[in-house]
Order: C-alpha cells, then structure tokens, then sequence
C-alpha cells in the first residue's frame, strides 16, 4: 500500500474525533444553541443505555466463555479440517475462523501464537493476521447493539452475520493466496 | 436463531467438557491415588518432624508414571514436608511456572494454588540426614474441564457487566455531543445530504432522519479504528432507528442491514493487527492493510446482499412494511 | 454562564493543540522520514535475517540530528531487526524510560508503545559480524497533541463515571443518617437553633427547614476537611433546597449563596497542603494554616457577598420570588 | 498558630463523625424511630443522586481534561503574566491560580512541583500552598451539586465562584506578602 496513503488515513484517524467535535460546537455556536445544558440532557442516557445491554451482554459471554473453556474447538477443527482442506485453507488458520466471531480477545491470542510459531511473514501468519483485521466479533457487536433497543427477535441477523463471517474468511484466504501463497 | 446458537454453544460446552472429563478418568490422566517416588535433599529441619527440601524428579519415572513423553529434563522442586515418628505424613510441593502437564493443570485446581498437595509416607532419611527417599500420594484430581467450564461463565458474566459499566462514560460523552448536533439541525444536514447514497441501502428511513448521521458516524469511526467512538455511535443509530421500529423488541429490515455493514469490519488500517506483526518482528507489519480491505469488502458486500436477499422470506416482514406504510 | 465557559474551555483546546501540532509540522519537530544512522553491536544472530544488538547513539549525533541539546551522554538501546539479503528490514527501538525527548514521545505514540519502530536499510555488516552500520528511518509521529487531547477527553470522561460511581457508598450512607435525623426532627430542631443566624443569609428557606441542618453539617463537614462527609451532607442540602424550587432547572438564590459559601473552600487545617509541604521537607509545614484560613475567608465573604449583590440583577430573579410568595 | 489549638481541631476532625453518628441514633431512639428502616429508607436515595450526577460531571470533566492535556495553561500563563507582575504576582503561582477551580488533581500536581523546584519554606512554596490550601475546585463542585438535582441554568452562580476565587487568591498572595514577603 502507498506510503502516502496511509499516513493520510493514520493523520485522518488521529484528528478525526477533535475535529467532529470542533465542527459540532461550532455549528452549535451558530445556531445559538445552550451547548453545555443540550449535552447534559444527552448524556443522562448514558447510563441507561449501558446498564440495558447487561443482560444480553451476559447471556452471549455466558455462553462463549463455556465454548472457550470447554475446548470444544478443537473438536470443531479435528471435525472441520478434512472439509476445508478442499478448499484450501491451512489447518492452523480455522482456529481463528470459528473463534472470530465469537470473542475478540480469544482470536487476538491465537493470532499472537500463530505468529509466534509460523512466524509473522510466513504465508499463514498473513492469512491468520488479515482474517483478524478483516472481520469484527459478530456475535459481541449482535449482543451489545440489539441489547441498547431491547430487540430480542434477531429475526435474520444472524444468519446474515455468519453469511458475511463467512464471505470474508473465504476473501482473506483466496487474496492471500492470490497475492502471497501457490494458487 | 439466536436462540439456537446459544443453546448450541452451552449443551456443546458441557458435553465436550464431560468428554474430556471422562475421558481423564477412563484413562486416569491424573494418577489419582497411585504412589510417586521421590529423593529429597534436605535444606532445612526442624525438631518438630517438619522439613524442607528439594524433590528430584527424573524425567524416564516421570514419563514413565504419566504414560505420556512430556518431560525431557530432570527437574528439582521444593517440597516442605510435615512427617511423624512413622515417617508419614503430609506434603506441599511449589511448582514452578514451566511444570510438564498433568502437574500444571493439577497445580491449578489444588485447594492451594500452584502447588500440589498430599500425603508422604515411608520417609527414610540417609546419609546422616541430608537426604531421604520417600512416596507421595496427590491429592486426587477430578474434573477438570467442568470445573474450568463453570469458572469461565462466572468470570466471562462479570466481564461482561464491566465491559457494560466502562461504557457509560463514553456512551455519555457521545449521546451528548450527539445531541448538540441535533438540536443545531446538523444530523438532519448530513442526512439530507446522504439522501442519494442511502436511499438504496435504507429505503424505510426518511431521508431526513439523524439516524442516517448517526449510521454514517458509525461506519467512519469503524473505518478509522476509532472503536472509543465507534461503539456508542452505533448504539445512538440502533437507537434512532429503534424509534422508527412498529414492532418494539423485533430486529427492522434497516437494523440488520446496518449490522451487517457494521459487522463486516471495514477498517482502512487494521491497527491492532498491524501492532502484533511488528511486535513479533515483521519484516514488513502493513503488508496487511491491503488484503484485511478486501476481506472485509467481501464481508460487507455479502453481508448487505444477504440481508436484503433474506428480508424478503422473513416471517415479521410484511407486518413492519405495512405497518410503515400506514403511518 | 456555563455554557460559554464549557465552549471555551473545549474550543481554546482544540485551537491551542492544533497549534502545537502545527508548530511540530512546520518546523519538523519529529524528524518525520529523516535519515539516523547507528551503529549497532550485534547480540544475537539467527539464520532468517534476524538479529538483536545494542544500538550506540551518539549524543552529538543525536542533538545535530533533532537540532536540540537534549542529550548529554552517549545510549546504549536494545534493538531487534529483521532485515532481506541486500540489507533492508524493519526494527524495533526498545527504548529506555529515561530516554531523551522527541523520541520519548514518539515512543509514547508508537504503535508498539515504549518502542520506536520503522525501516531499516543500508546494513553492513563489519568485523566478522560482531558490528553493523545502518541507517534507521523512523515510523512518522504527527499531531501529538490532537492526540493527547482526545485521550484526555476520553480518560476524563471515565474518571466522571468513576467519581459517580464511587459516591453511592457514601452517599447511601449520609443520607440514610441524615434521614433518621430528619424523622427523630432533629434537622427541624437544629435549623430552629441557628435562625438568627441563617435568616439573614437564606431569607427564602422556612425557619425550620431540614434544608438548614443539612447545610449547617456540610459546612462543618468542610471545615473539619471530611470530604467522605461534606460531598453527600452538600448533595443532601441542595436536594431540600430544591425541594423549594418553583422553576425545577433553574438554580435559587439560596442555592448560589450555599454553593458560595461552598466553595469558599474554608478549612480549619488543610491537610493536604500540609502533607505535601511535609514530604517536601519542609521546615514547618503547618505554618500555612493561618494564611489559608484569611485566604478562603475572603474568598467565602466576596462569594457570599456577590451572590447578594447579582441576584438582584439576575433575569429570572423576580420570578423565583414572586412564585415563592405566592406559596 | 497555637499548637493548642491546632491539636484540639485534628481532634475533632476524628471524632467529628463517630459523634454525630452516636447523636442521630440516640435521638432516634429516644424519639421511637425505627433507625435500621428509615436508614434504608434514606439510604435508596443515594444511588440516584449519584447516577444523576453523571453527565454533568462527563460533561465538565471532558472540557477540563482536554484544557489541561492541550498546555493552553502555558499560553494563558504567557499571556497573564504581565498583567499579574503589576499587582506582585509571581508568574510561577499563576498557573496554580488558574488551575485550581478547574482540577484538583492538577493543581496538586503544580504545588509537588513548585515544593521541588522552590522548596516548600521558599515565598512561592508558601504562597502556592496557601493557594492550594484555601480554595476549593469550584467548577467541579458546580458539575456535581447542581447535577444532583438536575440544575441546567446556573444563573449567577459562575459569577460568584469566579469573584469567590479571584478574591480567595488575591487575599492568599496579600497576606503572605505581609508575613512572608517584602511588600
């Protein structure tokens, strides 16, 4: 990626926040606005909102920190490694596949052995760190936003979640073959 | 659905977890009960029958008595030990931290931890006292898995009401500015101006409405890896789209596809990644950058299709049209 | 009044940090993509191209190179590299606590933080590969201050929480105190006691109100410095107070000269500032006492006296009156 | 001061509250109130009181937090100076006038250094901690007394606390200039 690129986009993510807020207050200074009563008003919902997602918070933690625990995932592997050996995907990498998903500090744990052992520039320390940059704890992010509007019918959230999880997996995997591996 | 996936996550925890724990007594990982010789070097003695010392442990015993090649290396463990005239008695043995498996694990479930209890009996001291064969018998361990299965949820369950209370401050500080902007009229300017880009995405939403601000914000703090921000962002979206939601405590067509864009991860700088490549030596930390876009282009694309492909065989679907379309 | 002060303080901040950010930016502060040559003894060696070494800084290169004398001795840093065969890489600075200023900083705001990273060419190896020259180039450092300064928001904010949070112990407990007190109508009997006292500074509260002795307790509460104590008997008065509001969300005159009074800050023996000089050696750390007591004094009597003379230029003065009145 | 004195105030600091604590009860008792209810009674107040502080206390927290990260303090000071010289004002005590009724925290932080690098029986050293010692942290006790009970406008209250501390400091810098100083 160009150098340049991407010192714009880190300068652009460092000033980002005092910026939105320069541009807020601002406005707000035009438009004659009490700023610091309004902000107060919003922020009383604060608490609220974070004291609604506990119990679904919970409910979703309860059960992946069992799944964590229980080594369950290594049967997943043991179970799941000859199917996506057809495909092509490293045993070492399905690991982090399942666990993504699931528990942001479990799959950052696996990506630091992961490179620890295969080392970072070696074709599965790339796939196994982009699958890691390239996706987000579906089931955390499910939890805590459905939980702050105590939405309790997901209706197909989760399989569009999964069908997304899965996407990006298989995407990671097949440009890292393409750029890094023997297609 | 979620329903199901929890279900299946918590019978699936205990089940393998019984597996392994019955697998451990089928095949008596732990030794339960069966006697393990040690020598002693004598460091210290008291009169009273209590003494210190260092238990030599041989890795051919050790493997051989564990079934198992874990051991490469003689190792010497102190050991404290209190015996009677008999020479029987009790003992304590500190671990250390790069003790072979099935000690580690014992040493974690022992009553105290890291170190592993019993009892010492048939102590005979030779040598003029500094040094001393004896047996040890461990204090049996069971169940392993289970008991590490149950103080995960506790610790995971605690965990997730402290993640909840740290975000009241940011939450706080968010739905503030966020409400300043409101009021100036500065959500309803972004939205208007969206209104092209977002008619296709969320064709329930008038254009006008601060939760196309408050998703845009959302999916820019995600893209900058601001996470501070991104999350109570999302949670003021979820929420203004909540007040357009007919049917309280039923997910909208408009709320998963926002999940969907938000859970496909889209970071232009995978930060957190990038900092554990070069922690462990990269010749080359960014070379990431690159494909974890295109990963999570893919996510997203096939995370957005999928919702509005699946909306249309949703069984509350129709119900929250018409009941828009009402109003 | 507070509004302007909060977008002050907010706006001046933002504007001064991006001063300073600029100032860095123009006269290049950071050396951002500048050349820094070393020379490194190797350490340790392993085939892939990796090695580890003790980087020598110079402290005339250093202060030449940032244009600054900050650096009065020669460092010796640890340093990991991963280089290709025509001797091009990454490092990894691991930079001592006590290490000279821009690169503390840099260092503050590295990706791997208290370690400086970036790429590094040109090596050559000399003297059977116990020694190598190389060039280093430093990963950019901008906008230090923006940085700080959304850090700091961010901290702050969560200490609020904290504070808050930590108050519902205390809290619980004074006014659980306070309202046996106020059942037993001991506050009635105190407020009685100190009329002739209060009526002059709260002409607007009832002779008998528990709204006195609530006041009464915190200000002693402040003068014997028990702020485990004055924060919830404070809280627990401005509650009865408002329990005289007619306009909820409008401060009373009562309220003002309370909080006047308040924050007049008068402490019989300030044991902080006393502490502080103590651990500083001081000869007699308790000779503040004296003047501490005629500094809050003042400052007690102009509060006071100013929240008499403005109340009667306040805009929603006549208001609270009349409606008091009428009651 | 007397030592007398001094001493017989530390005392009644500490028994300050175990006092009042003995009073409320034994009047409660001979009054017939049921103390442990009506405690609990009381007490159910405080978790809402301190909940309803919070954003008023985000709210001033973060605009004090980012003026103290950002060193708008130094060009304050820089700019203030010349005009504080006319009254006999050391620069050095200005920050400390300045920061006191925004942070606690940071105004501590101001005398430990001012005690170092002046010595704590220096002119300075006495003057800062007079200061310190004789103000409150006026802002933040606005944020929390009024948050209490949800107080938006403040009327003259910001006026009062800024002649309050104007006042407290300039009789601090008056007195130690008599005692300690060469007026």
């Amino acid at each position: 990626m160009d150098v340049v690129v991407k010192n714009s986009i880190t300068i652009l993510s460092i000033i980002a926040i005092p910026l939105v807020i320069a541009l807020f207050i601002l406005w707000a200074l035009v438009k004659r606005v009490h700023v610091y009563e309004v902000f107060v008003e919003g922020a009383k919902e604060g608490f609220t909102t974070a004291v609604r997602i506990i119990p679904y918070l919970v409910a979703m933690l309860f059960a992946i920190g069992m799944f964590r625990a229980s080594g369950a995932m290594d049967i997943f592997v043991m179970v799941l490694s000859p199917l996506t050996n057809l495909i092509g995907m490293p045993a070492e990498a399905l690991p982090m596949v399942l666990m993504r998903p699931l528990s942001g500090s479990a799959s950052l744990g696996l990506m630091s052995e992961i490179m620890k052992t295969h080392g970072p520039d070696s074709f599965i320390g790339v796939l196994v760190s982009t699958m890691y940059g390239s996706s987000e704890t579906t089931f955390y992010v499910l939890a805590v936003y459905f939980g702050a509007v105590n939405i309790r019918k997901t209706r197909h959230a989760v399989p569009v979640g999964i069908i997304a999880d899965v996407c990006g997996m298989l995407g990671a995997l097949i440009i890292c073959k393409v750029l890094f591996g023997i297609l | 659905m979620l329903n199901y996936i929890w279900t299946f996550l918590v019978l699936v925890s205990l089940v393998v977890a019984i597996g392994y724990d019955l697998y451990d007594e089928v095949f008596d990982t732990y030794r339960n009960g069966k006697e393990f010789s040690v020598t002693i070097s004598l460091t210290d003695q008291s009169s009273s029958g209590r003494f210190r010392g260092i238990a030599h442990v041989t890795a051919e015993y050790y493997n051989a008595h564990y079934g198992k090649n874990v051991l490469a290396h003689n190792m010497d463990i102190p050991i404290q030990c209190t015996v009677d005239s008999v020479g029987n008695g009790t003992f304590q043995l500190f671990l250390p931290e790069q003790a072979p498996q099935p000690w580690l694990t014992m040493a974690k479930y022992s009553p105290v931890k890291g170190s592993l209890l019993g009892v010492i009996s048939r102590v005979r001291f030779v040598g003029t006292h500094r040094e001393a064969h004896a047996v040890l018998c461990f204090e049996p361990t069971h169940f392993v898995k289970m008991r590490s299965v149950t103080q995960a949820a506790i610790d995971f369950v605690v965990t997730a009401v402290e993640i909840a209370l740290g975000l009241i401050g940011v939450m706080a500080l968010w739905l503030g500015l966020m409400k300043i902007a409101e009021v100036a009229g500065l959500l309803t300017f972004i939205a208007k101006i969206l209104k092209p880009l977002t008619r296709k995405l969320f064709p329930d939403i008038p254009s006008d409405h601060p939760a196309i601000a408050a998703i845009l914000m959302n999916t820019a703090a995600n893209m900058l890896g601001l996470s501070n921000a991104a999350t109570p962002l999302g949670l003021k979206a979820m929420e203004e789209l909540n007040k357009l939601n007919p049917q309280q405590g039923i997910a909208t067509n408009a709320m998963i596809t926002f999940l969907a864009i938000n859970t496909g991860g889209l970071v232009l700088i995978p930060a957190t990644a990038i900092a554990v490549r070069a922690a462990a030596g990269s010749s080359n930390p960014g070379i990431i950058i690159g494909t974890s876009i295109i990963g999570a282009l893919c996510a997203t694309i096939a995370g957005v299709t999928a919702s509005k492909v699946l909306q249309r065989f949703s069984r509350y679907n129709n119900e929250i049209t018409n009941n828009e379309k009402e109003k």
